[in-house]
């Protein structure tokens, strides 16, 4: 059992712990802090798989932009510190028994299905079948270059020869300009309801 | 990685959607049901990248999941705006007040 | 010269547009100004008076290079150079005794010739006389032959009659803003109107409306007498009647006013019906509707007047057919004797002639259609004095002045015996009536009849002489009337006056002075004196204007007769109503300004008009008085004879249907003497009966009233004429309007409402089905539809953590379902 | 997996010449590694609290420690690490006592794991990675987690108010800092620290002095340095940013309801951080491990690698402390801001003077290459200085050059 297997596990475990923790716990804060575990455990995943690139930014937008903008969220909202809005056992054990259910008929789907076999034959159609089955080699996980190049629309990866992600990116960021205005406008400092009550 | 292959990836993507889902089935608060979407955008990450490492899919995975990355910080920040303003309305976070649209 | 006839087009043409510029400013009065404001009033007199101005300019000019009094004296030497002749001479004896008459006449042939073809300057300029000027102004439209177009035809007549419509106009508008200063208001009170419930009208004041219609009037009245060709005429003569039809009903709240509106209206369509038969047929035959000459691309061709009668006057008669005279040049114009001639069967020349006269029948109140004229009354005061007395009936007279050269010997009778009866039946009536304005309408009339007669016996300058004269004075009377009116409060019945002289005395005399000049007094013998003084340029005695023009006419009417015996009544009538008029005028003056006052009250209330009232009067009186000093040697005669139509200067013989003689001016001069004595006599013989039955009472009319009662009643019903045309025009259309209003009452509506009723039906039927199946479905759809939704809408709680759950459960039994049928591989 | 771990001479030793080790000697590695970085997370913090002391003191006309170890007292902050300890470790009773013990630990991870990132000499990181500055900034970043949730978990209201100063700050300081961080990025073409350091060694070979290479004698990047330099001292709630502890408004801010370790920790992980910055600030701008005069790549010319990467390290690490020093300083001499003061300066006119930076220097080679036929004022261009020991670098820029050919011919194609 290799290093990198035991690292796997390890985040592998912590990433289910942290996002059943999410479930579980009722005080929000803590969910928010095992979704920290979570997030930030699925970025070590990310790492493992060679995507260092997507790791950090995972690491920088989602844990530590988006969480804190949650908690923002939870600080701003919560009517006495550490409230906690039950919900009724009924509801969490069908949830329960929902999630369950999903989660069978996922596992039973992922482990049915074989893989490799799936990746030939969509090599076999894919334009791209000349790449061999999966990117980077175990030697390197440098992405931020080739990535950086989609980004411009070169496709250094397939040869060159495949169609980029410019417009997307372009797209993406008035998309996210939009929202920020949107964003600020919504959240906006109002007099509250009760105020005009 | 490649002594593990991707079932395993994939399984731990799977409940981390499940996870996601069910908490934004339970959670009465709005923000609780915001972490529940996270967590399953973080889930069709994990598989994106999965499935560029393991199958041919190779950099567009990871593209796919930085563009929902991004896509999904934008989406908090709207979120947030959202149950913000829902604060201010009905003094509660709790989702189950704001039923005005029952039928 | 028609660099000449442009100019004084161009004078003559600003003071005809002026008017209707005020008019479409004025129009908007009531939007721009208040109610209170006189500005439509100046705006108008500004016009009317820059128009007086430009007539008076245009006036010198023709008169500097026509050097008509020259011509016109030289004229006059002549006849007095001619030895009187016994009568019953005839054309011959004067062709022969008198070359230089003969002479003159050529002269004027001449002259009447260059009227033709304004393009030719070179001969123009060595001639000094021309009659006419004519030419056109702007081509409306061109339908094949027929050229609709704006021309103006301009002579002495022409000028005249300019500057006595702006100067007379001139003074009415300014009379006006005293006489209309009461609609000077927001709220108007009118006593002659009731509301159903018995008020009085109230309306907010009307001023600036007033003086609108009279910018409008005088534009019409202008354009008429400017107007080139005939059918320019027939336009601006509808637009006259539009505008009396307004000023009659100004007062549009009186029913009374409403009625003598349409009444006028209508009775001038009668005329005008006339008017359009003879435009059809001339044009049809003549092909123009120009009265001068004029050029087409460089082809010169007649007018109409040149068409009929040539540069000889003469109608070339051949058969039953005239023939026109269209071949020619520079006004020499004669029947082509090849054969391409035009003609015109002479009939139906007689028929358009008196087509023509009937429109000037209608316009200036002739018998048949002179009732019209004393219900027109009903309109403001100025408007009877401008519209009813001086000009817009003037219309008529000048028309068949204008259209003189195109009447036959026919028609010229038939005018000359309308004019007749007319003269003699207003008088009549004049007689009895009591209202001030009427009598006043009625001596309109009856002077008309004198005109008409005039010109009907070929005293063409006599009878125009007279359309001025009498303009003058008659507005000058009605002015004053007016002022009486005003001052007594609207009170027009004379049996309440009596003695105002001394209330009012500038209205009293100024009337005095219109008076004696209607009557036609004079002080005899005083000729002599005058010539004495005057060192013979003066022979006429001591008169004013009415004096000379009607003795014009009364010598006509004589010479007339003597070369007609068998038309004895056309001399005798006028000869009686002469004095007849005397009698009513001075009957209407003793009973107005003389004697007591009948009714104090009035007599108490009435007051001297203001001065913007008094000296129009004075200056009208002014001109009433001495327009026509000096009668036929007078400048005013001798410009109007300038421009007489030829051949009437030598006479004129015709045979056939109507076998008369028309009396040369020789034979009116030689006979001119004893008829001015004659009328006199008759003149002072009225005067005197008046002043002995009124002032002295030396009998008393009522007694002659109850005496003669029969007569009395017959001309108080104005010899019945309006029960006559009640009988036999309005009420049979009325009889027949009830029989067709019977019709579809009874016949039509019944169809209709049958019908009707039927669709009903039909529609009750449609609607129950509509209600019952159609929108019983449709409403089923729709409950259905709503009911379901609202036993689904349970499903939707509001709570999101709800969809969730559903979508999560959804994908679950998807992916069962999937799983459960998915073919094994 | 060389992602995780850097050449270094114990890497070399282990592998003996292998690409890649597995198994325990590659998890043993890891953790040599670990400790190693750790040992050196702890020493200098506990330097700088002595400084801070000394220079405090010395600016306010006083001595500063003096007795503890003898001269200067070098050892007070070892006296006071020992007296914390001993301290009572209190809980209060409002507090959600599980994160309330976690906070710390978090905040000193954060930083801890940004220095696993850092070069300390050449090759000398304990993970060399392509996005190493880019995980530094992120590891950084969440140290704010740590603070929000000690004053959000410490029910306390001087707590609550420090903790959303200090997040509102920090995350709003950690933009025009990243985006100054960026412009020397463009100027190098790499997120990889140690190219960015190589990129700035030069020799005498130029004729120049080989400092000149330093990104801070850029024209574009000299301002932006500035700009981080500021943005850093504030991400690192330092004064006259430091709201979060505001001792004058809210008791201790954050750090109100801590005691003895965990305090420390706090502590700790500040300085680490002020250290970690201004490393950072190093190598983007004054060159990181490259002294001015050529000395360490004449050793590495000399096959000295090992010597050569010692004296960048001390190299570094002075240059770093320098910075640290210039944070004192300015600690101790400007008066402290309010806090709409704080946030109108970053978001009114840190942010958009940042951007300005940023697009001159994207702009700059452009302009630069309209004037003067060259992308860069050094006398080679970009492409040439990526390090050869980078794989992927030499792929991309071989594969980058035909692939741009290509795909200009495609458009072409295209466009007929």
């Amino acid at each position: 059992m290799s290093g990198e297997q035991v690292l796997f596990w390890l985040f592998a475990i912590t990433a289910c712990a942290g996002a059943i923790g999410v479930v579980v716990n009722q005080i929000v804060v803590r969910m928010a802090v095992s979704l920290i575990v979570c997030l930030a455990s699925v970025s070590a995943l990310f790492f493992l798989h060679n995507a260092d690139f997507v790791g950090a930014v995972q690491l920088m937008v989602y844990v530590g932009g988006t969480i804190i903008l949650l908690i923002f969220g939870i600080m701003l909202t919560s009517s006495s510190p550490f409230s906690k809005i039950e919900s009724s056992p009924a509801e969490g054990f069908l949830a329960a028994g929902i999630g369950a259910l999903f989660l069978s008929i996922i596992a039973f789907t992922v482990t049915q299905v074989e893989w490799k076999q799936q990746a030939e034959k969509v090599a076999a159609v894919s334009p791209s079948a000349s790449v061999q089955t999966g990117y980077n080699p175990a030697s390197d996980g440098n992405t931020s270059r080739p990535l950086a190049m989609s980004f411009l629309g070169l496709r250094p990866d397939q040869g060159g020869n495949a169609p980029g992600y410019l417009l997307p990116f372009e797209v993406v960021s008035v998309h996210l300009l939009v929202v920020l205005i949107g964003a600020a406008y919504l959240a906006r400092a109002k007099r509250r309801a009760a105020s005009e009550a | 990685m490649d002594q593990i292959g991707l079932s395993p990836v994939l399984l731990v993507g799977a409940v981390l959607f499940v996870c996601g889902v069910v908490c934004m089935t339970t959670k009465r608060n709005g923000i609780g049901i915001l972490m529940g979407v996270e967590l399953v955008l973080n889930a069709a990450n994990l598989n994106f990248v999965a499935f560029s490492r393991h199958t041919s899919l190779g950099l567009d995975g990871q593209v796919m999941a930085l563009f929902v990355i991004v896509l999904a910080a934008a989406e908090a920040a709207v979120a947030l705006a959202i149950a913000l303003n829902f604060y201010n309305n009905h003094l509660t976070i709790d989702v189950d007040h704001g039923d005005e649209l029952r039928g | 010269m028609d660099s000449l006839g442009y100019e004084l087009s161009w004078y003559l043409r600003i003071a005809w547009l002026l008017p209707l510029l005020g008019f479409a400013i004025e129009v908007f009065g009531g939007y721009w100004g208040t109610r209170k404001s006189k500005t439509a009033a100046y705006l108008a007199i500004g016009c009317i008076g820059a128009g007086f101005v430009l007539s008076t300019i245009a006036f010198c000019r023709w008169n500097s290079e026509m050097d008509a009094f020259g011509h016109a004296d030289a004229a006059a030497e002549e006849h007095h150079a001619a030895t009187v002749e016994p009568g019953f001479s005839g054309q011959a004896a004067i062709a022969d005794d008198h070359p230089g008459g003969h002479a003159e006449a050529e002269h004027a042939t001449d002259a009447h010739t260059d009227e033709h073809g304004d393009a030719h300057g070179e001969h123009h300029a060595e001639h000094k006389s021309i009659e006419a000027l004519s030419g056109t102004i702007y081509t409306l439209g061109k339908f094949g032959d027929l050229e609709v177009s704006i021309d103006y035809y301009i002579d002495s007549l022409t000028i005249l009659m300019f500057m006595m419509v702006t100067l007379i106009a001139t003074c009415i508008h300014i009379f006006a803003i005293g006489y209309m200063s009461d609609e000077l208001t927001e709220d108007y009170v009118d006593h002659h109107a009731h509301t159903s419930d018995g008020k009085h009208v109230h309306r907010p004041g009307r001023f600036y409306r007033f003086f609108s219609y009279f910018s409008l009037f005088c534009f019409s009245m202008l354009g008429i007498v400017f107007a080139g060709n005939i059918f320019q005429v027939f336009v601006f003569w509808e637009l006259v009647g539009i505008c009396s039809f307004l000023l009659i009903g100004f007062y549009t709240e009186r029913k009374s006013a409403n009625v003598a509106a349409n009444k006028a209206f209508i009775v001038n369509r009668v005329g005008d019906f006339g008017f359009i038969i003879g435009l059809m047929i001339l044009w049809t035959y003549c092909g123009t509707f120009k009265f001068g000459d004029y050029e087409v691309d460089g082809h010169e061709r007649p007018g109409l007047f040149s068409m009929v009668r040539g540069h000889d006057g003469e109608l070339a008669q051949e058969g039953d057919e005239v023939l026109l005279k269209t071949h020619g040049h520079d006004g020499q114009w004669e029947a082509p004797h090849d054969g391409e001639q035009k003609t015109i069967p002479y009939m139906l020349l007689v028929v358009a002639g008196l087509g023509v006269f009937g429109g000037c029948v209608g316009k200036s109140a002739q018998f048949p259609l002179q009732t019209w004229l004393p219900d027109a009354m009903e309109g403001p005061t100025p408007v009877s004095a401008l519209v009813h007395s001086a000009t817009m009936v003037a219309a008529g007279v000048y028309l068949a002045g204008r259209f003189f050269p195109v009447f036959t010997t026919e028609v010229l009778l038939a005018i000359a015996y309308t004019g007749c009866i007319t003269l003699f039946v207003a008088a009549t009536i004049a007689i009895v009536a009591t209202d001030i304005k009427k009598v006043l309408a009625y001596s309109t009339i009856s002077q008309l009849g004198y005109m008409m007669l005039a010109i009907g016996l070929g005293g063409w300058a006599a009878g125009l002489f007279h359309l001025i004269t009498h303009a003058f004075f008659k507005s000058l009377m009605f002015l004053c009337s007016g002022s009486v009116i005003h001052g007594c409060h609207h009170e027009q019945e004379m049996p309440k006056m009596g003695g105002l002289r001394h209330k009012m005395p500038i209205t009293a005399y100024t009337m005095l002075i219109g008076v004696i000049a209607i009557a036609g007094l004079a002080i005899p013998g005083t000729g002599s004196l005058m010539s004495l003084l005057t060192f013979g340029a003066v022979d006429k005695p001591l008169a004013f204007s009415g004096f000379h023009s009607k003795d014009a006419i009364v010598a006509t009417a004589l010479a007339y007769t003597q070369l007609n015996p068998l038309h004895f009544l056309l001399f005798l009538t006028p000869l009686v109503t002469a004095g007849i008029t005397a009698f009513y005028m001075f009957r209407l003056w003793f009973y107005t300004f003389a004697g007591a006052p009948r009714d104090q009250h009035v007599n108490d209330h009435c007051h001297e008009s203001p001065k913007v009232m008094w000296v129009p009067l004075v200056v009208l009186s002014f001109f009433a008085a001495f327009c026509a000093a000096n009668g036929e040697q007078g400048s005013l005669f001798s410009m109007l004879s300038f421009s007489e139509p030829v051949g009437l200067a030598d006479g004129m013989t015709a045979t056939g249907t109507a076998a008369i003689t028309v009396p040369s001016h020789h034979a009116i001069h030689e006979v001119h003497g004893t008829a001015g004595a004659v009328a006199l006599l008759a003149a002072v013989l009225g005067t005197l009966t008046a002043y002995l039955l009124y002032c002295k009472k030396v009998v008393d009319p009522a007694n002659i009233k109850t005496q003669f009662s029969g007569v009395y009643n017959f001309l108080v019903e104005k010899w019945q004429f309006d029960n006559l045309y009640d009988a036999a025009f309005v009420r049979p259309s009325h009889s027949v309007a009830r029989w067709c209003s019977g019709c579809d009452r009874n016949i039509f509506d019944a169809i209709l409402h049958g019908s009707v009723k039927v669709c009903i039906w039909i529609a009750t039927i449609d609607r129950k089905f509509d209600e019952g199946i159609i929108d019983g479905l449709v409403n089923l759809v729709g409950n259905v539809t709503r009911s379901v939704g609202l036993s689904l809408s349970v499903f939707q709680t509001g709570r999101m953590r709800q969809y969730v759950m559903f979508i999560a459960v959804g994908v679950v039994a998807l992916f069962a379902l999937l799983f459960a049928f998915m073919p094994k591989a | 997996m060389s992602l995780v771990l850097a050449n270094s001479p114990i890497f070399d030793f282990f592998s003996d010449g292998a690409a890649s080790l597995e198994g325990w000697p590659w998890f043993f590695v890891a953790m040599l590694h670990t400790t190693l970085v750790g040992l050196f997370f702890g020493i200098p913090a506990g330097v700088f609290i002595w400084a801070e002391r000394k220079v405090s003191g010395r600016i306010q006309d006083r001595l500063g420690p003096t007795r503890v170890g003898g001269r200067f007292g070098w050892l007070q902050s070892a006296a006071d690490g020992a007296k914390l300890i001993q301290k009572e470790d209190l809980v209060p009773k409002d507090a959600d006592s599980l994160l309330f013990r976690a906070a710390p630990y978090i905040v000193v991870v954060a930083s801890f794991a940004a220095f696993m990132f850092l070069p300390f000499g050449d090759g000398w990181s304990a993970v060399s990675t392509d996005v190493g500055l880019f995980l530094m900034f992120a590891m950084l970043s969440l140290e704010v987690i740590g603070v929000i949730l000690a004053g959000y978990c410490s029910g306390s209201k001087w707590a609550l108010f420090g903790a959303m100063r200090e997040a509102a700050q920090m995350i709003s300081y950690e933009i025009p800092m990243a985006i100054c961080g960026l412009v020397p990025i463009l100027i190098v073409g790499s997120l990889n620290l140690n190219e960015i350091v190589h990129y700035q060694s030069g020799s005498w070979s130029s004729g120049l002095p080989p400092f000149l290479n330093w990104n801070i004698f850029h024209p574009v990047a000299a301002p932006a340095f500035l700009l981080y330099f500021v943005c850093a001292t504030a991400s690192c709630k330092r004064a006259p940013f430091d709201l979060a502890e505001a001792e004058s408004e809210l008791v201790a801010g954050f750090l109100t309801e801590y005691s003895g370790m965990r305090w420390s920790f706090f502590f700790l992980a500040e300085y680490a951080s002020m250290f970690a910055v201004s490393a950072i600030a190093a190598i983007l701008f004054l060159g990181g491990w490259d002294d001015g005069i050529g000395i360490v790549s004449g050793l590495k010319s000399a096959n000295q690698e090992f010597l050569a990467s010692a004296v960048g390290a001390v190299i570094l690490i002075a240059k770093a402390s320098k910075l640290v020093f210039v944070q004192i300083w300015v600690r101790w001499t400007l008066p402290r801001l309010r806090i709409d003061q704080v946030m109108t300066t970053c978001l009114k006119y840190l942010i958009p003077m940042a951007c300005v930076l940023f697009l001159t220097a994207a702009v700059f080679p452009l302009a630069l290459n309209q004037g003067t036929g060259r992308t860069d004022l050094r006398p080679s261009a970009i492409g040439d200085r990526v390090p050869a020991r980078s794989a992927v670098s030499h792929e991309v820029s071989a594969a980058v050059v035909p692939a741009s050919t290509e795909v200009a011919a495609a458009h072409g194609e295209v466009a007929q």
